[in-house]
């Protein structure tokens, strides 16, 4: 059942983020695709814009014990923690395989404390094949780090930064919808010399087990995911589109390709499939397809059209 | 290698108050599954459930390329799935998970069966017979009571003269009254430890019981676990069980979908 | 189909906050049970906890104009924009008919400015036959007040501290999910003189009408709620509930018992059904029935000994 | 008054290619509805879509105490009620909304039902025909193309001696070529406007055009209005068209479910 794509000589779905020319702007969010090779008997990688992996930490995380997830109406908890080869062995194992792939790889990473965003960037620098780095500033699951810079706009600068910094990769940090003002992080971002920016990671939530009496995760709080969110993942690319320049990458609830046609006429010049990976690991392939039927039967020569066409326009 | 297919229902077949044995046709999974695997459905297109839900394949039909699963309706996952009829179609990934090792002519194999637990081990049982495996087995299974037996005219027709069949029941309303870890030891003071290889699935207090059993005994017993499996392709890292490989090793995560769902009993740390 | 509630001399369902008893412990949540009037051909209100008003300010509103509501997987967005009747009109329309049920009455109020909510506040001590004030610093469907002051501890203080200098009702504050840290915001509620607290409001979140490419809702944004938001909820709810001392009533994507049943697990002394009325009318003078059956079957006495039950004993 | 019941499902008739009568059992509600009314579906208990969908009602049995309801499969709620079955039962609120003014017998009454949009106006004219209701009656349907005609052979059973029949389709496939409001203007010619009333539901466009009209020639004319309608029962104020009394009036908001669904053409502002 591996979908493949029409070629359409005249439909562009191709982008170009901060140099890096993706195929199309679909891309595997992180944490739901692995390293890309668990998927490799059903989806063509060659087919998707971008590969993006796993949260990668400067060594390999067990992550929190069980239970780790939980289905919840239209969504699901995770409280993964983390769990991750580490980044020498992502580079050493797992960077062979995805560099004969034409898919471009993202590499999302996270330490503990700035230094250790740091010194994960720095590794990666060695890593032949890779074309972006995305900072995980946002996941909720995890006592320091991520989702605790994410959170204030002078530590998301400072982290920005310092990544920025060493990196030999365009920088896109990820970030958190549980905060008061996505804006105020985002223009943070933009300062601090990112080129692009994904959002959103999970809401944080819980659910508890009413027969047992206690938290269903073992990490009690978990992040949720899936279309429950989307409305929420929207609107937060929405508002940070009317007031920041960078790219955006909109991620969060989008199953299909009218999901992600939300998704670009609000703003976003990218999309990443998270939770639909689980539920149809074909997705995002067909979402590529999907958009160049679109575009085909609604005369848009190139995807870059879409962006932001619900906007108001500029007055 | 893994596939994902649309597998039309050639039937679905009720076997109790709630319990159904669903027939998919699926050739290319059939092809490459073994006792132990499992399939992982989308029980609805329009995403509600939101996730797919892993049921472990009970028989196959090789030569039809059809697939079983045995199911009880305890949610809405497996709501939706009571109600499929034939000509449906359901979207199957498979076959996946890590199966048992199948035992050698040498072996005493024993399978025990808790409830529905009985699915893998009874395809197990089924290979073993098409592979025309020469080696003693026994074949317990128990529920609470006989109408929970759901799958007791599949076992009746297992030939006798090549599998021992034992029952139990906690009532006592069909075989051995008690639980079936009592049964378990019963056939294991008959047998040569060394020898035997059991082959469990059921409840989660009974596999933790017998995973404490092997621990203490040092028996070969191979547990079939289920956890919930949001992906099924060892990505999502949600499905883990506490692992230790012996006693000087750390415990560490592993994950059922992928390094699962079957484990050596006393690799893995149930409470 | 008027749900009776058994009789059950035993099991105890009424709790006391700040003074007023409630039957129980099940209320409906504002904007989704209109003046309490709309439903009486169906539930009989004497068998709700409380009847929670649509929010009331100064003079009438229009609200926005259509389309205000759309829904969403699990969920529902809604850009109602404050349309009510205005405080005078409540008094003198709806609350003849309130007085004459057992349940308690609560006015939800909000205005533009801090003066305003004061207004509001001031002409309801003449309003006989009620009960308390929830203040509404959580919509986000208003340009002015609502969640610009629910955002930010200090203008919550400010606004709750001024209401309760001018109110004879015990005072509810109910919160906004769209904060970073809503312990923050529930501290200032506290320290203000707030007699308990409920949350959550709705999420903030969009849908495009992808054919029309174009915001569906008139408002752009709207407020997220339904079964969605029910683990987002939750979670706050057990996190107030660690550091605050007032009662929380918890509301958010409650649909039945069980539901219930995680709320008050969490730490919520009471509870508010909101969206799954417009679902099932019946749904709270179920959850009553539901909670009766849940403490007889669990020889529970009081609802009360529920309150907390899922989180760690202190040390 | 308003019910709620778990009312069975006595019949589900496919009317064509995605069109459905469904027949339902709620004798307190049929007692009690009146043409323009509407009753408020739960389609799935278990809360997927999670909303109520609104239907008008088509017709009644007073004696069985039956109501039908005629619908399009248009999404997820839709498709639910498609697949109902005799004996299942969905939860209904009713009778909801206001009905039409009904005519008196001086009244010439031009019922304009545009595709689906019968539903309401067919309600009427079978009350006004029970009522034997003296005034003259013209009844016109149209649709995009004969096949659309969903319930054309309800309504070839009106009596053509108290009812003139007019169709039409866009495409000419049957009956006159052309859109519903150009009939209309043909048979308004003939007819004096002052004693004219107009009755109609149908698609955005058709009763957008029917508004400005009403307006223009100062018709009396009323239209059932369709708009998502969370709850049904005047409480979300979710559901509101933009209302403007008079000239001189300024633009509120009113709510469909309750102020309407029938309003007149003159008073509302459909853009
Ligand atoms: C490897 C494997 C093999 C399985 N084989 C069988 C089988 O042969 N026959 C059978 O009847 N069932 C089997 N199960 C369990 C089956 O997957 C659950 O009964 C089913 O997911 C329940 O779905 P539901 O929507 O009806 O229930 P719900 O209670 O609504 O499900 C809610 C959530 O809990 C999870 N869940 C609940 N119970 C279980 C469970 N016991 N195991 C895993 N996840 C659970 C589901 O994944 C889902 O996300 C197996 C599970 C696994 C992991
Ligand atoms: C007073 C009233 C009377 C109606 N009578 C009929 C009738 O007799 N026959 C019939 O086929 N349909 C009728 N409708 C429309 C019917 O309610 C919608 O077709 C139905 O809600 C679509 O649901 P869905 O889940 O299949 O579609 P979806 O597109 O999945 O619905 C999504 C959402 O949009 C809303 N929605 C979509 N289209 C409409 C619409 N046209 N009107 C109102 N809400 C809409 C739904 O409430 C739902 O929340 C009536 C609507 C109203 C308000
Ligand atoms: C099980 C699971 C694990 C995840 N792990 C990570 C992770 O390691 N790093 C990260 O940045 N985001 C992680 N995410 C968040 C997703 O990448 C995505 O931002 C989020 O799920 C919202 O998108 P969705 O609704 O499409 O899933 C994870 C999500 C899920 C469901
Ligand atoms: C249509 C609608 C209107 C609402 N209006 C108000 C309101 O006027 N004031 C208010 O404080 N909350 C309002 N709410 C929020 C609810 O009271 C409740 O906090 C929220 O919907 C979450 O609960 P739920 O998921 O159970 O609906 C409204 C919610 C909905 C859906
Ligand atoms: S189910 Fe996702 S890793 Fe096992
Ligand atoms: S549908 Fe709620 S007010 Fe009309």
């Amino acid at each position: 059942m591996m979908v493949r794509v029409a070629q359409n000589k005249k439909i562009d779905l191709a982008i170009e983020i901060a140099g890096v020319k993706f195929e199309n702007p679909v891309m595997v969010a992180s944490g739901t695709f692995g390293y890309g090779k668990e998927y490799a008997d059903l989806v063509d990688l060659n087919q998707i814009g971008a590969v993006i992996s796993k949260t990668l930490t400067i060594v390999p995380r067990d992550g929190h014990p069980p239970l780790r997830t939980f289905e919840t109406p239209s969504g699901m908890l995770n409280a993964i923690g983390l769990h991750n080869i580490g980044v020498d062995n992502f580079i050493s194992e797992k960077m062979k395989f995805l560099r004969t792939k034409k898919t471009k790889v993202i590499a999302n990473i996270a330490g503990s404390t700035i230094e250790e965003y740091v010194q994960v960037a720095e590794k990666l620098n060695s890593a032949e094949g890779l074309h972006m780095l995305e900072i995980n500033i946002s996941s909720p699951n995890v006592k320091k780090g991520c989702m605790e810079f994410g959170s204030r706009a002078d530590l998301t600068y400072e982290c920005v930064k310092a990544i920025k910094e060493v990196s030999r990769y365009p920088v896109m940090p990820k970030l958190s919808p549980n905060v008061t003002d996505i804006v105020e992080i985002a223009l943070a971002c933009q300062e601090a010399g990112a080129d692009c920016i994904s959002l959103i990671n999970t809401l944080v939530g819980m659910a508890i087990d009413w027969k047992k009496k206690k938290p269903v995760l073992s990490n009690i709080t978990g992040g949720l995911s899936g279309p429950a969110i989307k409305p929420v993942a929207l609107a937060m690319v929405w508002k940070v589109f009317q007031k920041v320049k960078l790219p955006l990458i909109g991620v969060g609830g989008i199953m299909n390709t009218t999901d992600a046609l939300e998704f670009f006429m609000a703003g976003a010049t990218a999309i990443q499939v998270g939770t639909a990976n689980y539920v149809d690991p074909q997705t995002s392939v067909k979402i590529v397809e999907g958009l160049k039927k679109y575009c085909q039967e609604n005369k848009i020569s190139s995807i870059k059209e879409l962006i932001g066409m619900a906007q108001p326009s500029p007055t | 290698m893994v596939y994902q297919t649309d597998s039309p229902v050639l039937e679905n077949l009720r076997l109790g108050e709630d319990c159904y044995k669903l027939i998919l046709k699926a050739p290319k999974i059939v092809d490459h599954s073994w006792a132990g695997n499992f399939v992982h459905i989308q029980v609805n297109p329009f995403f509600y459930p939101l996730l797919r839900r892993a049921f472990s394949i009970n028989e196959v039909d090789r030569k039809k390329g059809s697939l079983e699963v045995v199911f009880k309706v305890i949610g809405t996952g497996t709501g939706h799935l009571s109600r499929k009829k034939k000509g449906d179609t359901v979207n199957l990934l498979g076959p996946l998970g890590k199966t048992f090792s199948y035992p050698d002519n040498e072996d005493i194999s024993i399978m025990v069966a808790g409830g529905l637990g009985i699915v893998p081990v009874y395809f197990l049982t089924r290979d073993l017979l098409r592979k025309k495996h020469k080696g003693k087995t026994y074949f317990l299974y128990g529920a609470k009571e006989k109408d929970q037996l759901y799958c007791l005219s599949d076992v009746k027709k297992l030939p006798k003269s090549k599998v021992e069949i034992l029952y139990s029941t906690d009532d006592g309303s069909y075989g051995f009254k008690g639980y079936l870890d009592a049964l378990l030891k019963q056939v294991l003071e008959k047998e040569d430890k060394n020898k035997v290889k059991i082959y469990a699935c059921g409840p989660e207090g009974l596999l933790a019981k017998l995973s404490g059993l092997a621990k203490e005994e040092n028996l070969f017993c191979q547990l079939s676990l289920e956890v919930g499996m949001p992906c099924g392709m060892g990505t999502c890292m949600g499905c883990v069980v506490k692992y230790k490989k012996d006693y000087s090793s750390p415990v560490t995560f592993k994950r059922v979908c992928c390094e699962g769902p079957v484990f050596n009993a006393q690799e893995v740390i149930l409470d």
